[in-house]
Parts: C-alpha cells; structure tokens; sequence
C-alpha cells in the first residue's frame, strides 16, 4: 500500500483560471514523524487571497498534519512553505485553551500579539464572544467549567479576535449543534468576504466542506495524499440544503471517493 | 457569592483548627519525651515556653530573631533568584542543562562545613557567610523545582502561544509560568523552610549574633530549656510564614485547579 | 599610639586573661584601642589567619604547629595554660586512670589533642582503649556534659570551663560528680617530668611581628601582668570576662583556679612543647602537621 | 429567562407502550455547579433495556452534565437513579486516554474491572481495535501521536471492549469521517441487538440521532430541560438517508424546535 | 529503529560530554581558588585527587565509603517510605493533611544539632543516629513532593477509571503513580543527594567511622587536602549515582511526555 502514491485523479492546479494573489503556498515532499512510516506522500495546495478551500478525508490520513505544516507549526521532513499573509490564526483541534485563564481571558489571550490596550483588548474580546452565543456568566468560567461545544467556540474566538487574514481550522465545528453551526458558518464567511481572509480548513463533514468553500480537496491516507481537488460549482449564496445533499452525492458516486470512505450503498446509514 | 465566601471562610478555619491540633499533638508527645528522658534532655513544654517569653522580652532576643530572619529570606531570595534562573534555562536548553547539572550536584553534595572556610574568606564573619550557606543549601533544591517544571510543561500551549505571536515575556509570564509554579512551589516552600535551619546551623558555627549564637549560647551553658525556647520560636516562625504567606500564595497560584 | 589591635579567642580559660588585657587597657603604650572577641570553631580561625586579618589569637598550641607547618606565617608566643582537662564522674572512687578499667567514658572529639592526651595517659597506666575501656565519642564537650548529667554515661572527660559547669549545674541538680582526674598532674607519669603540658596559647602572625616587634613583648607582660591578677582576683576577671565568654560569671570565676593559667614565653619551653607536640604525633602525626616546627617557630 | 422551565412540550412517560424491564431511571430534580445559577431544571428519564435514546439540544445547555449525572459520575444537586445494569461503561466527550500508556494498553484499561487474565485482556483489546480500523503500527502509539479521530476512537474502543450492558456515549462519532461513523453505528448497533445493551447517547447531530435512536429527547436551555420527547417512527432497517432527512426536516419544522436550535430558514445552511 | 537507537546512544554519549565539561569547569574554577587562596584554604586539585587515591587504597577508607554509603540509603529509603505515605495520605484526604503538616514542619525547622542529643539517647552512637538524621533531613521534601502530585493529577482520569471499575490497586498504580511521579521525582532525586550530605554532617557530630568521620579527623588536623578528597569522593559518588540510577529512573518515568 506505502507505494500507492500517486493520486487517484490528477490535479491540475487552477492558476489561470483564478489570478488573485496567492495568500498561501505549501509543497510537502515527505513528512514522517517515525523515520520508517510515511505520513505525508508529496502534497501541493496553493491558497488564494479570500479563498476557502476545505480538506476532507478519513481519520487518521494525515489532514491535521498537513494543516500543521502549512501553518508553520511543524516543519515538513522535505518541503517548503510561502506564507503571504500578515496575520494568521489556527484553531486546534484539541482547543488548547490555557486551564488557568477565564474564558475571557483566554479569547483575549491571542490579542497580546497585536499593538492594543489592556482595554482594547477586553473590548475586543467581549464583542467576540458575545457574537459566538457566549453570555456574561460564561465569560467568568474556566475552560475546565466549560461544555464541549463551549469550548469549541471559545477556541474559534480566540482566532476570530485577532481579525486574521489568513485562518486554520482544524475541524472548527465538530462540537456544536446544528444552529450555532450555521450562525458560525456565517460568521466566518463574513470575514471571508469583507475582509479577504483566506481559510484553510479541515473537516470531516462533507456537508460543510462543500458549503463552505470555493475548493474542497480530498486526501487518501498511506501516506497522506490529495486524492481528488474539487471545485464546488456553485457560488456561495446559490447553495441550499438541497443542493448540496446532492453535490454530495454525487461527490460519493464516485467510486474511488466512495471506497475512500468506504462508503458503498451509501444510501443506507446504518 | 456570598455562600461561596462562606464556605472559603469556614475552610480556613477548618484548615486552622487541623494545624493547631497537629500543633498540640507535637506538644503531648514532648510532654511525653519530657517525662520519660527528664529535663536535661527535653526540658518541660511549659519551661520552655516561658523561657521563650523571657527571650523575646530581652532586647538582644529580638534583635537575635530579627538578624536570623534578615539571613535566612536573604540567602533564600539569592537562592531562589539564582535557582529559578538556572532551572529554567536548563529546562530550556539541554546543553546548558548538562552544563549545569555537575555545579547543581556540587551545591547539593557538599557539606556545608566545607563551605564555612571559603564563605567566612569570600564573606567575613558577619551576614555573609550565613547568607552563603542558606543560598547554596537551597539553590539545588529550587533549580529542580523549576527545571521539572520547564521540562514537564505541555508544548501545545507553547505552540498556541506562537501561534498567535504572543511576544515571548507574555507567552513565558501566561503560558509556562503558571505551570512551572506547580512544580516549583512545593520545592520553594520546602526551600524556604530549610533555610531557616541552615541559617541557624551556620550561625552556629561562624557567627556571634542570631538564633544561632542564642542556641550556641544556651548549649554550652546546658540550659536546655533555652536551647527548646529558640527552637520553638523557628518552628514557630515557620508555622507562621507557611500560613501567613506560603498558603495564601499557593492558593493564588493553583486557584486554577481547585477550582470546583 | 599606633592602630587598634584585635585579639581573638575561644570560648575557654585563657580568653579571661584577653578579656582583661582588652578591657583595661594594659596595652595602652602600644596602641589606641584593643579589643577581644571570641571565635567558635577552627575554621573561623583559619580564615581568619588565612586572609590576614587575624593577628593575634589564642589557640590550642598544636593548632599553631599546623598552620606553621603548612606554611602560615604564625609563631608560637607563650603557653597560656598547662592544661585544663580533667575526668568527671559519678563514682567518688575513681582517683586514677588505673580505676577507669572496664568503664565507658564520654569523649568529645576523635584523635583530638584531647582524645591523644587521655589515650596516652591510659596507656601510661595500662590500659588499652577497645579492650580495657571504651570511649563514648560525641561532637562537642557540651554534648558529653549532656550526657554525663542525664546520667547516660558515669565518666567523661571535660575541658574547662565545661567541667566547671558541668559541676555546677549537677550540684543545682542534686546529683553528686566528682572532678576525679586532673589529667595535668597525670601528664608526669607519661613525661617522667612536671604535672601538667603545654595545652593552649597565642599564636601571632607574622606580620604584626615585623610591623610592631615592641607591641608582641608589651602583649607579652600584660599577658603575665594579666594572669597574676586574673588568679587572684577570679570574681572580678569573671565579671568582667563574661561579656565576652557568654558564660555565667560564677561559673567563670569558680574555673579560673582549674585552668592553671600561666604565661610562659615559647622559646623557655622550647623543649616541653616539642615533647608535647612528639607524644601527640605518635598515634596522630598529621596532628602536627607531619613535623616538628622549626625552631625559629618558637618566640 | 431562568424562569422558563416548563418543557415546551409536555413529556408523558410511554411505559405502557414499552413493557420491556427498565436499565436505567433518572430523576433530576435540580442540579447546579454554582450555588445561584441552574444547570438544570427537573429532567426524567426512563431507559429500558435494549433501548438507544440520544439527547440532542443547543452548545451549554446541560446534556454532558445530565448524562454525568445518569451515569453516577456527579452526583445531582437534587435527584434519584437508579442504574440496573451490570457493566456500564462511558465514553467520554473528552477522550480521557491515559497520555503514558500506549493505544493498546489505554484500550485494555477498562478491562482490568474483570477477572480476565493480562492475555485474555490484550486479546480482547486487540480484536476491538481492528474493529475500530486501528493498524498494527498505530496500536503502540501514544495518544500524544494520534490524530483527533483516532483518539475518539481509542476511547469508544475502550468502552466497548468491556461489552457493557449499559452504555453512556457523550458525542461518540463527532471527531470521525463519514464512512468510519457508519462502520461504527454499526458496531454500537450490534451490541444493542446482540447483547441488548442499552445506550444513552448526547449527540449535536440531529440525523445521527434519528438514524440510531428509539427515541430523541431534545434539550432545551437555561436551564437545560428535555423540551420535547420524539419517538423515531421508522424502525432501524428500514431507515435510510432519505428517510432520515424527512424526518430531521419534520422534526425543525417544529417551530420551537426550530427557534431552539436558531433554525428559521433552516433550507439556507450558510 | 536502528535510527532511533543510534540517536538515543548519541544523545546519552552528548549527554556524557556535557556533563564531563562541567566537571572539568569545576576542575578549573577549584584550580583558580587555590591559586589565589593559597592550599590552606584550598588544596590544589591534584594533591586532592592523590590523597583520594591513598584514602580509598586503605581498607579503612573503603570501608568508610560503604558505611556511608549504607547509612545514607538507609536514612533515604526510611524517608522516601515514610515520605510517600503520608504525602499520599495527606493528598488525598484534607484533614489528615492538616494534621500532618505541622509534624513536617518540625522535621524541616529544627535544626539537626538539636535532634543529635535526642537521636544518640534513641539510637546509640553507632548506625542509628546518622540514619535518624538523614531520615529527618529529607523527608520533609519527599513528603512535598508526593503530596503535590496526588494534590495536582487530573481528577477526570481518576473518574474514567472508577467509571471502568478499576480495582483500587491498579487505579493508584497506572493512572495516579504516573502523574504523581512527575512531581515526585525531582524532589526524590534532590532527597537522594541531601542524604548523602546530611549523613556525611551526622557522622561528622556524631560518629567514629564513616565519610564524615574521615571528614572530622581532616579537619582536626587541618588536612585541606584530605577533606576536599573525601569531599570529591561524596560529589563523585553522587554524580555517579545521579548518572547510573537516576537519569535511567527519570528516562523511563517520563518517557511518555517525551516521546518525540
Ligand atoms: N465542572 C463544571 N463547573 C461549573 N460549571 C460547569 C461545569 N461543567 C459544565 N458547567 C456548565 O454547565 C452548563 C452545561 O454544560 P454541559 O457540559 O452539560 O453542556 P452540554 O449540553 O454538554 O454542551 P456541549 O454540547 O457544548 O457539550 C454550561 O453552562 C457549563 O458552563
Ligand atoms: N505527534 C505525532 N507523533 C507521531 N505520529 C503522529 C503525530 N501526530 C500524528 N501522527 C500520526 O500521523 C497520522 C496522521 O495524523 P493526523 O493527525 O494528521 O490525522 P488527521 O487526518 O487529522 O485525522 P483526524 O481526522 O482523525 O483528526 C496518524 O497515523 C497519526 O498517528
Ligand atoms: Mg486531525
Ligand atoms: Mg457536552
């Protein structure tokens, strides 16, 4: 299996039919955490300026890894990076919000980064999470005080306040319901479109890779690959809940697809 | 709120309560010790006591208490000053961990009567060599407190704080510091409990004022009841600064995780 | 006059007699202002010596054949007292070593000059330590009284003031110990000559020597000034001593007569010393330094 | 608002309808982390042996500490249970692996409450963590080296290697692909109709409750209360993802539903 | 894994000359001080280094060594017992806690001198009371230790365990041990190392054989040169000790946070 490297479908990067500025440009040769065991198989992404472009594929295949990589947290065993953007922000996947800080405190913490008043910062913060659902009670608990979801959007918080051009997320949503998903969904587009932020995201939820951004890039594990880039056809405001149900079938009626997600008579959930 | 502060205060009186009978305890079994050895060995709980009260009353017994604690936080601030320094840079570098680690054994391994010589020529017969005696006692201890907690520190907080650019005074102060003193505050206070006894010891030997000289003082006249009068007032001091200043700082400090 | 003089001491016997040179201004030909103070261990004196802020101070007289030895400049100026070491116990017929066979005795110190003077007259009288008695060795004289007076061990051997007060405190308490043994007067049969050797006295460096050779004869005299009226007027140089020593007067005063005090210039007794220093280097020759000192040692 | 906690929708108890013994009943009467601020108001629930319900409801509203609290990890500030089962095991929102032992040893854990030999309990251990899709390479990991879905799935392992008749999942599928979490509905369905193991599930997505449920009880906020109870009406063979879109649909067409989880337009996901 | 291995071996070989580099810096500084203090103060290093050559030669100064040596991990091992138990015991239930801390209060404040009468009644002059010393000297920080860790581990595990209905045993072992090591070992490791100093001060006041004793003779006859080599010996033996048993201990308790 180690030599399956090559992509199921060739990718063909899309420079000339798109030429806004590249806000992110990531070529990984080879990433291995263990000397023997290939994580990462040669993968190349270039992100425009305001563009989103989502990663979806099975546990385990090496999403967050690349997503790492591209953010500059860890160096790739081979490989480079070009990072045009002034102001990036990450969202873990694991939130990584300090246990000994309030929640407050903790969506302020980020903003320590940028030239701004103690007070600015607080103000700044507060208005974030007031827009992510959070009240005044919550803003005094510790993350340890915290629900699961809670949490989730105190990490997203954190990254929304230090008004990022360029954003990671690392499975952003996975935690919250349906209805504060959606409020989030538009709270990041919102950013998208009036402020040009670019977004990297990964996700396992099909649904939303497709209705959130222009590209959605498939990754096959042993070792970690892009096996499918695909381009969402319709623009952003035209995507329904009907829609997308059947871009996304017709996304999983591809076999290759399917198998990837070892999805075969998809039509039955359990 | 006001259930909360509440149930704080009644904690801290619980907690008193629990000390003092700890306190009393050590106090029977001295009575005990008094009774089955006599008086040359353990003088009476009560003689003692009252000796201590004639000690403090004298001027020179003040002045004797005062000197010592002058000492004693002096080499225990230098220590700390230093050993935190040291411990973090090791815990940082590893080849500078390595570098460190023989003068650490050093500090540790060495009696302090080999240092009594060096110290009263570095330092002279006054503050100095006490001083010295309590920093290089304490130093070895401190320096692992801060070490562990450097080393034992989550990295992904680490790199979260990078991620945001947090200038590095902030990321240290917010993100390591908080998780180092769970790990140094133990060694600290322990640190600073010992150096009130390798104050005392060094005065002992080198030095003509302190409790050191009182308790040197009291020996040779075999006067036992003052040699447990000095004692009880260094214990008690210390009963004092752990409540007084150690316990309110650690609940600062680990608020976090207590926190129910 | 010339600058201020600083002497140093222990806390025994012979410091009453710098305490009342310092106090009255005996040296006032010399120099403006004396003063004494008294040092708790060794290794103070050392350093003391060491960084050459010590000039002059009073010394158990092998300490002075050491540091000479190893190469301080310090001399030998007089012998202060011929000796102040002496058996306490409970028993009221011990007189002798000889009746010390069988016991336990309490000592301070391992292969100390006091441990070598006891072992060398036991041995004088026979008796081997291990097989013919045992030593109970602790730190210091005040841990041995300790013991003595709680009745753990029946005999020990005490320096003064020690015995002083160890007598002291167990008549307060009831209890009956005999200062059995003079190990001064012991000392004849293992020298075949006087009762008593040369234990303690002042050690000077030599640079006070070269700087101010008159003040070290003034010091001399005031030394032997000192001692006579020191003996003859215990009370008084107790009160006066107590300052310094931190000892209760009485007990100070009530000692003088065991110390056999005296002030005897180093170059008289030339010979005594280099047998005392011989008989101490027999079982402990590092003790000494490895060697006799040179002559010039000797003042 | 606190005060509002009447349930939206009046929960009547079906035990005529469903004669079958009870695994698990909780009462709820009020229960609170702070002495002046509700968690929740009072909540029942009734669980019969062989039953799945799931919970569903908005970020916060108290699911995780209502489920806390029918598993006996906290106590209520007010309330009863009372637990039938023999072997329950839970899995929690946060994984909780032990970060010093390996996968393998993490998943065996729980298998040290049996009289089972060190072997029989690697065995065990193994035999379920081929069944979550864990390689031989991954079993010697530590959990600091695996990626999100991989740990989910570690703790889900470690649940069901107990083969617990009581089983407590707190968003069990929420870190995993969409073809994993079919393969693993599938695995917690088995243990239902094999062993008759019951579940009590918390779930944010609405689709993953009907597709497994017996019945949904749906959370409502401040403080958290079962707002509305909806008895799946298809049985489980013969859901299928069509169905199941019908159903959600049905169900937030419910206007307070709908208004609970934010869901007007509910058509327009972005 | 042949890689792993080859970069494990030279990690340890690093580790070797980092800490040699220190030694020899110690080497040199200690080289400078006699040149300026003069052998008097400081022996130079080399007249040390022989007499430690002549010291261990003789039956009697081996004999020393192993003495002390046995005194020392007598007193640690009592201590690390004693210690652990009741920093556990006091970690997990507040009010035992309470009661506890004033008796490690005691055990850190006083001084040694005054326990030495006491300890020689108790326990003789021989082994015991060098070994009561050493137990009294570290259990104060071992006892710090432990209670930290018991006081710091993440309740959540210990909940997830008691979900499985892990039996008590193994629920200490695998899920708290590990955590509390963490905080434990350091102070052990510093435990280790102050034992061997305290037991070395202990014989110096107290006993006829052992380091300590060599020590007392030493400086009876102001022998710097034999003192500093019985001084190398007690660093050097601590050195290697912290090389042989220590660092593997701390490899493999905290290998799981580590691992890279
Ligand atoms: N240990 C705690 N201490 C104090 N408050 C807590 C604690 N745990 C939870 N809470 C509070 O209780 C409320 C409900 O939390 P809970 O974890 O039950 O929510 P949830 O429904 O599981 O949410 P999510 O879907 O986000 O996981 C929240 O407001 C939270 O802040
Ligand atoms: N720090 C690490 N050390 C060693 N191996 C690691 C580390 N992090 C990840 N891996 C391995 O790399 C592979 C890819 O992990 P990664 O976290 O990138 O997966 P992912 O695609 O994000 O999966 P998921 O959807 O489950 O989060 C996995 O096999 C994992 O075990
Ligand atoms: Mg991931
Ligand atoms: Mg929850």
């Amino acid at each position: 299996m180690p030599n399956e490297t090559a992509p199921l479908l060739s990718v063909v990067p899309n420079t000339s039919v798109d030429p806004k500025p590249s806000a992110l440009s990531v070529t990984v040769k080879d990433h291995r955490y263990h000397p023997l065991q290939q994580t990462l198989a040669p993968c190349t992404l270039e992100l425009a300026k305001g563009e989103v472009v989502s990663i979806i594929g099975p546990s385990g295949c090496g999403k967050s890894t690349f997503l790492r990589i591209a953010a500059g947290l860890i160096e790739a065993s081979e490989g480079k990076i070009s990072n045009a953007s002034k102001r990036a922000a990450i969202l873990f996947q694991e939130h990584r919000l300090l246990p000994w800080k309030s929640l407050l405190n903790n969506i302020s913490f980020g903003l320590q980064g940028q030239k701004l008043t103690k007070f600015q910062r607080m103000k700044k913060a507060r208005e974030v999470a007031y827009a992510m659902g959070f009240s005044e009670d919550d803003l005094i608990k510790y993350p340890s005080e915290l629900s699961g979801g809670m949490r989730q959007r105190g990490a997203l918080a954190r990254a929304l306040a230090v008004e990022p051009d360029l954003l990671f997320l690392d499975e952003p949503f996975s935690a919250l319901d349906i209805g504060r998903r959606r409020d989030l969904y538009r709270q990041v587009l919102h950013e998208v479109d009036q402020k040009q932020c670019s977004v990297l995201m990964v996700t396992h939820d099909v649904t939303e890779a497709l209705a959130l951004s222009d590209r959605v890039l498939i990754m096959a594990p042993d070792p970690g690959h892009f096996a499918k880039e695909y381009e969402v056809p319709l623009p952003r405001s035209e995507r329904t809940r009907q829609n997308l149900m059947d871009l996304e079938a017709g996304l999983l009626a591809d076999d290759r697809i399917a198998s990837l997600f070892n999805m075969s008579n998809w039509e039955k959930l359990v | 709120m006001i259930h909360h502060m509440l149930s704080t205060l009644l904690n801290k009186l619980w907690s008193g309560w629990g000390t003092l009978a700890g306190v009393f305890l050590i106090f029977a079994l001295w009575q005990i010790g008094f009774e089955a050895f006599g008086s040359l060995v353990l003088p009476a709980p009560m003689e003692a006591l009252g000796r201590l009260i004639d000690l403090v009353a004298l001027p020179s017994g003040f002045e004797y208490i005062l000197i010592t604690a002058k000492r004693a936080f002096a080499g225990f601030l230098l220590a700390s000053a230093f050993g935190i320094s040291f411990g973090l840079i090791a815990g940082w570098s590893n080849t500078l961990s390595l570098l460190c680690k023989p003068f650490i054994t050093v500090a540790l391994g060495v009696p302090p009567i080999a240092w009594i010589v060096l110290a009263l020529l570095w330092f002279g017969g006054d503050d100095g060599t006490p001083i010295f005696t309590v920093f290089i006692s304490t130093l070895p201890l401190i320096f692992a407190g801060a070490l562990q907690g450097v080393r034992m520190r989550e990295k992904e907080l680490d790199e979260m704080a990078k991620s945001f650019h947090v200038p590095l005074i902030q990321r240290f102060w917010q993100v390591q510091a908080p998780q180092i003193v769970s790990y140094l505050f133990p060694a600290w206070a322990t640190a600073l409990g010992l150096s009130w006894k390798v104050v005392v010891m060094a005065e002992l030997l080198s030095s003509t004022r302190g409790i050191g000289a009182g308790l040197a003082e009291a020996r040779v006249n075999i006067d036992t009841a003052s040699t447990m009068a000095w004692i009880v007032i260094v214990v008690g001091l210390l009963l004092v600064i752990e409540g007084m200043l150690l316990n309110p700082v650690k609940d600062y400090v680990e608020g976090w995780k207590h926190a129910e | 006059a010339a600058p201020s003089l600083s002497l140093y001491g222990p806390p025994v016997g012979p410091s009453v007699v710098l305490s009342y040179i310092a106090n009255k201004g005996l040296l006032s030909e010399y120099t403006s202002k004396v003063d004494f103070s008294v040092y708790k261990s060794p290794d103070v004196l050392r350093a003391g010596f060491v960084s050459g802020d010590w000039k002059l101070a009073g010394t158990p007289s092998y300490v002075a054949a050491n540091l000479s030895n190893k190469g301080l400049p310090v001399k030998m100026l007089n012998i202060m007292t011929w000796g102040m070491l002496y058996v306490l116990s409970y028993d009221g017929s011990v007189k002798s070593p000889a009746d010390l066979a069988g016991e336990k005795i309490g000592m301070f110190f391992r292969n100390d000059m006091p441990d070598l003077v006891f072992g060398r007259v036991m041995q004088q009288n026979g008796l081997t330590e291990g097989k013919d008695y045992t030593l109970h060795y602790v730190s210091t004289p005040f841990e041995a009284l300790q013991l003595l007076l709680s009745g753990r061990i029946k005999h020990c051997v005490l320096p003064e003031p020690a015995a002083t007060a160890g007598m002291v405190k167990g008549k307060k308490l009831g209890k009956k110990i005999h200062r059995s043994i003079d190990l001064a007067n012991e000392w004849a049969s293992v020298t075949s000559g006087k009762g008593r050797f040369p234990m303690a006295g002042m050690m000077v460096h030599e640079d006070l020597l070269n700087v101010q050779p008159e003040l070290i004869e003034g010091f001399h005299k005031a030394c032997i000034e000192g001692t006579q009226w020191v003996k003859a007027n215990p009370k008084e140089a107790a009160a006066v001593a107590a300052e310094n020593i931190k000892l209760p007067a009485p007990v100070i005063a009530k000692s003088v007569p065991h110390t056999h005090l005296t002030a005897e210039r180093a170059k008289d007794i030339q010979v005594e010393l280099e047998q005392f220093y011989s008989i101490l280097a027999e079982k402990n020759p590092s003790i000494i330094g490895g060697k006799l000192p040179s002559a010039d040692f000797y003042l």
